[in-house]
């Protein structure tokens, strides 16, 4: 059998990306939807030692109950470690007891900063938003707040930009130096982005974001397309592996049958 | 600087004039509206997105009608999007005049078609917050505190329109964030166990619902079971809602349906979609399906048991049977009545 | 048989008088030792709703396992209707949950302020004490937060001073106009001092100390004599009603048998 | 400004850095003591008065003497007066430099003679605070925040010593106190049921327990028994400290006696006072009775084990009869070796 798959969404390659940039034995705050499937199979391959936090109050459960369908729902809580409610998980954060945060958003500048809050003129046009999107949930704490944060978004145009409507999670804000330092936060800041073309990460010294990795059938040309501004290109841009079949197998048959996340259009 | 609900002085001197004493708070569900929800009122709404909304208060508040609403939580779905609904329907029986929230769609089903209709045609005014912020503003509520610091969202742009201040810290000279407390007039909570003075055992996430109770001038609490109060104080340490911060307890089975309540019945994939493609359709321009859910479940009927004996008994069968959470602890004596 | 007990201790004297000033189903916040005796007499008596509140944690529990040695021990928790720890105990005072605190000290100014940290000389003395006490527990709390405080107090002039060392525990500070509320704190401040002589209150207008009611045995000249102070002593003062029969058989066989709090001396 | 232990932003680095990952944490209380008590260090004393206190880790310092510590805790008894005893007797081997605190005495079994002892010669610093200030540093603490704001005790000398800095809240323009967050070295901690990770399960008031266990850099915790991990996150909800606040657990049985554990064993009022009154002895002049107990109870064992049986059989029988609190959960299997 061959090793790598050949058939596999988006969102698959999405879900295996966010796995494999995991690290066993860390403290993860997962959002709802794809991060909660990479999480999964994360422990299911690499990273065994994984400990998943909710945000609505539930720390290391097993995820062996099926697919949790809201970060808040009894599926997170089985033979949790710890259980109790909103405050708590975020105070975790904030004092430094999780590695790593899973967010997403509607659209990104180049410093990581994420808008899922409105598009429109902000401040004046905030009471009339163009298009309102759900709002922060948890996802600018986390943002704020957690060592380090994977992003997880669509890869459209219309999505990276360089000035984005609204700040809701904080990247590095204008890329100044310790900008997040002297705005406040806690955390160090976007680690990767993790999109259906790309890995990308941040510039040490600009903040700003650079290409990492092209996903399989992306080049570095068709990824600056698909990108609103003007990404980092280093010389050492690879492509990254793709997944195997046994990732896509535990994704399809173990993680999400039903295939909640994993199939369906990305949601902003 | 203003405040919406209570201020921290005037909630303060509320609750120092309040009977707290230990009395059978049991009462119908319609009464309790009459008596402690009023136009105008900002309202606490518990739960996370859609597990233990407090659906059955939500529709009661409905039935009634109740105007010029501010409705504060951290992440809410049905709820809000109930209230929404039937202000999109007649304005003038009900309406919401303000969210302060963090977070209003339904996850895995979807964005919310309300809050777009509402704010993209600028029918209500918004505060926007974090999910940690509204539960540190609760928190800081129940704790009789005016404000409490934070560290996030600094830098965003939900500083710029909302309350909070940004001030160095006078110990370490970086800057933080202090969130001004929130006082809701009432309280809206549904658990799963509660006895008839009001003390609460919430089973699975606390979600920021003993906060909101606390921080509340008023509290409302729904139960999917009353249980004999030596059952509940068998565990004191797992009472989430001590008795005198409630002040109306109404057993409403299901009463969070068709979300979830831990341990007991599951999201209902059906229902949810049901009523969320109808608020789709509004937003689109197609009002007919909206009206009929109204007129069908909430108008057309008295109360949630009734709600409930519309849905086929199959299908509430069904999210009893896949609900995964912690069964509850096997210690307690459902109270007859 | 007679009405009232014509043998008793000041100890519980003080117990009888502090049962009656409580109000039935009000919230009383305990200190350690006579007031929980106090407490648990009350609810014996007129008060059966009375809720009390221990500082380590314990709300509401019924006081039948044995007089607790501690508010932190395990005869508290019995039955507790909320049961966390001390911060929640706390907020919940600063709330305004708890409608009486009963509090005590080694020392008391006209205006009901409590110094239980040091004798000496303060602050320049703060590090080398004449007497250092055990310090402030949760009295200084329950007096700023609680709505009405209860002050009991061993009656001897040294104990009644113009101006105490150290303020460990506020009442009314200066006792100018809303002295209370420009300091930022949440309770009214303090209600009746009881002692082994009296029962005393504080003048609406001044905010200081004035005489109630004298204790069986005593006079309002023997009482100003053993005051470091000069008392208010309005036209209405009242001699209180000494403990019944049925009190003292209540606090002897069935709260306090061992004797632990009052048959002991006072404690500072 | 300065911090004892860590500065937030310390603490916050610590924390990021340190592994926490879910592993059998299990390793003798001597070695525990070696690995994370060293001198100078600030100590966070979990318990209240006499009860969860850590005596076991205590007596443990002491064998092995720490110098310059620094005690934080809110209302303490034994722990801190065994401390303070060992330093009368040999200053060169174990010294306390300061305590923060808000009470240090016995209740019902009276002062502590050694604080009179200690602050009366001008032997330690203080920092006096209340109850609920000690509590919200460590819960500051816990909570990843430089500060918490607190309304008591507005108006007492206590603010003209220690580090609260009292401001004009923004919100209501009336003045606060800020207390400065505490983040101990190491925190001691006994409870009554841990799992081979670290979660505790605590019985009773949960005093500042968790608070102190996850504002500090290191936490040790001592248990009466280790249970079954399946026992532990059979009931998440009841879960007081979650394993990756601790680093190392101990199974000791009685590690709070002679002090009250809850629904294990209650105070016991023999000792308690034979150890307070060699105490009082040694601030009167007679160093003697003091010597007699450390050689007896604390230098002449090797641990907790040889202590207990030092003490009468029927004397551990009575405390162990008498104890009222709530007996503990069923749901356990004690951990075999």
């Amino acid at each position: 059998m061959a090793k790598y798959s050949e058939d596999f969404t988006p969102q698959e390659m999405i879900v295996v990306a966010g796995s494999r940039t995991l690290i066993d034995n860390k403290v993860v705050f997962a959002g709802t939807g794809l991060p909660m499937v990479a999480i999964t199979l994360a422990q299911l391959t690499h990273g065994p030692g994984i400990v998943p936090v909710f945000e609505a109050g539930a720390v290391g459960p097993e995820l062996s109950r099926g697919l949790p369908l809201s970060v808040g729902g009894s599926r997170t809580t089985y033979k949790a470690n710890y259980l109790l409610g909103l405050n708590s998980a975020f105070e975790l954060t904030q004092r430094g007891f999780c590695d790593f945060g899973f967010i997403g958003g509607a659209e990104i500048d180049p410093y990581g900063n994420l808008n899922s809050t409105m598009m429109g003129s902000f401040p004046d046009g905030y009471q009339k938003p163009k298009t309102r999107l759900p709002g922060s949930g948890g996802a600018s704490d986390m943002a704020c707040s957690c060592e380090r944060t994977i992003i997880i978004m669509v890869h459209e145009p219309r999505r990276f930009n360089e000035k984005i409507d609204y700040i809701t999670s904080p990247g590095y804000l204008d890329g100044s130096p310790n900008a997040r330092w002297r705005a406040g936060m806690a955390g160090q800041g976007p680690y990767r982005v993790i999109t259906t073309k790309a890995i990308m990460g941040f510039d040490d010294e600009t903040k700003r974001m650079k290409l990492i990795a092209t996903l399989p059938g992306e080049t570095v040309k068709s990824v600056q397309e698909a990108t609103g501004f003007e990404l980092i290109i280093p010389d050492d841009v690879y492509a990254f592996e793709p997944p195997t079949v046994e990732e896509i197998r535990l994704i399809r048959e173990v993680i999400d049958p039903k295939g909640y996340f994993v199939r369906k259009k990305i949601k902003e | 600087m203003y405040w919406t609900g209570l201020s921290p002085d005037e909630a303060r001197q509320f609750l120092a004039n309040k009977d707290k004493s230990k009395r059978d708070k049991r009462i119908s569900l319609k009464e309790a509206v009459q008596k402690y929800v009023k136009d105008g009122d900002n309202l606490g709404i518990a739960g996370f997105v859609n597990a233990r909304q407090p659906i059955a208060i939500v529709h009661e508040i409905i039935r009634q009608g109740r105007k010029d609403l501010t409705l504060s939580f951290q992440s809410a779905g049905l709820a809000p999007e109930y209230l929404a609904g039937a202000m999109c329907l007649d304005p003038a029986k009900n309406s919401i005049k303000r969210m302060e929230l963090a977070y209003l769609a339904h996850e895995a089903f979807g964005i919310s078609p309300l809050l777009r209709y509402l704010t993209e045609n600028s029918l209500i005014e918004l505060e926007d917050w974090s999910n940690y912020n509204m539960s540190a503003r609760f928190k800081a509520g129940s704790m009789g505190l005016p404000f409490i610091p934070c560290r996030s969202p600094m830098g965003s742009d939900m500083l710029k329109t909302n309350r909070a201040v940004v001030q160095d810290c006078p110990f370490t000279n970086r800057p933080i964030m202090l969130l001004p407390a929130s006082h809701p007039n009432v309280a809206l909570v549904h658990v799963q166990e509660a006895d008839i003075y009001g003390n609460c055992r919430i089973q699975g996430p606390l979600f920021t619902c003993p906060e909101i109770a606390m921080a509340s001038a008023h509290t409302i609490v729904t139960c999917d079971r009353l249980i004999e109060h030596d059952d509940m104080t068998r565990y004191p340490n797992r009472i989430s809602i001590p008795y005198f911060a409630v002040d109306a307890v109404i057993e409403v089975p299901f009463g969070a349906y068709p979300g979830n309540s831990g341990g007991l019945y599951y999201y209902d994939e059906k229902h949810i979609p049901e009523f969320r493609n109808a608020c789709e359709k509004f937003r689109k321009g197609d009002r007919a399906p909206l009206q009929e859910y109204y007129d069908n479940y909430i108008f057309g009927v008295e109360n949630t048991t009734e709600f409930i004996n519309k849905i086929p008994l199959s299908q509430i069968q069904y999210v009893q049977k896949i609900e995964p959470g912690i069964r509850l602890d096997a210690a307690y004596t459902v109270l007859g009545s």
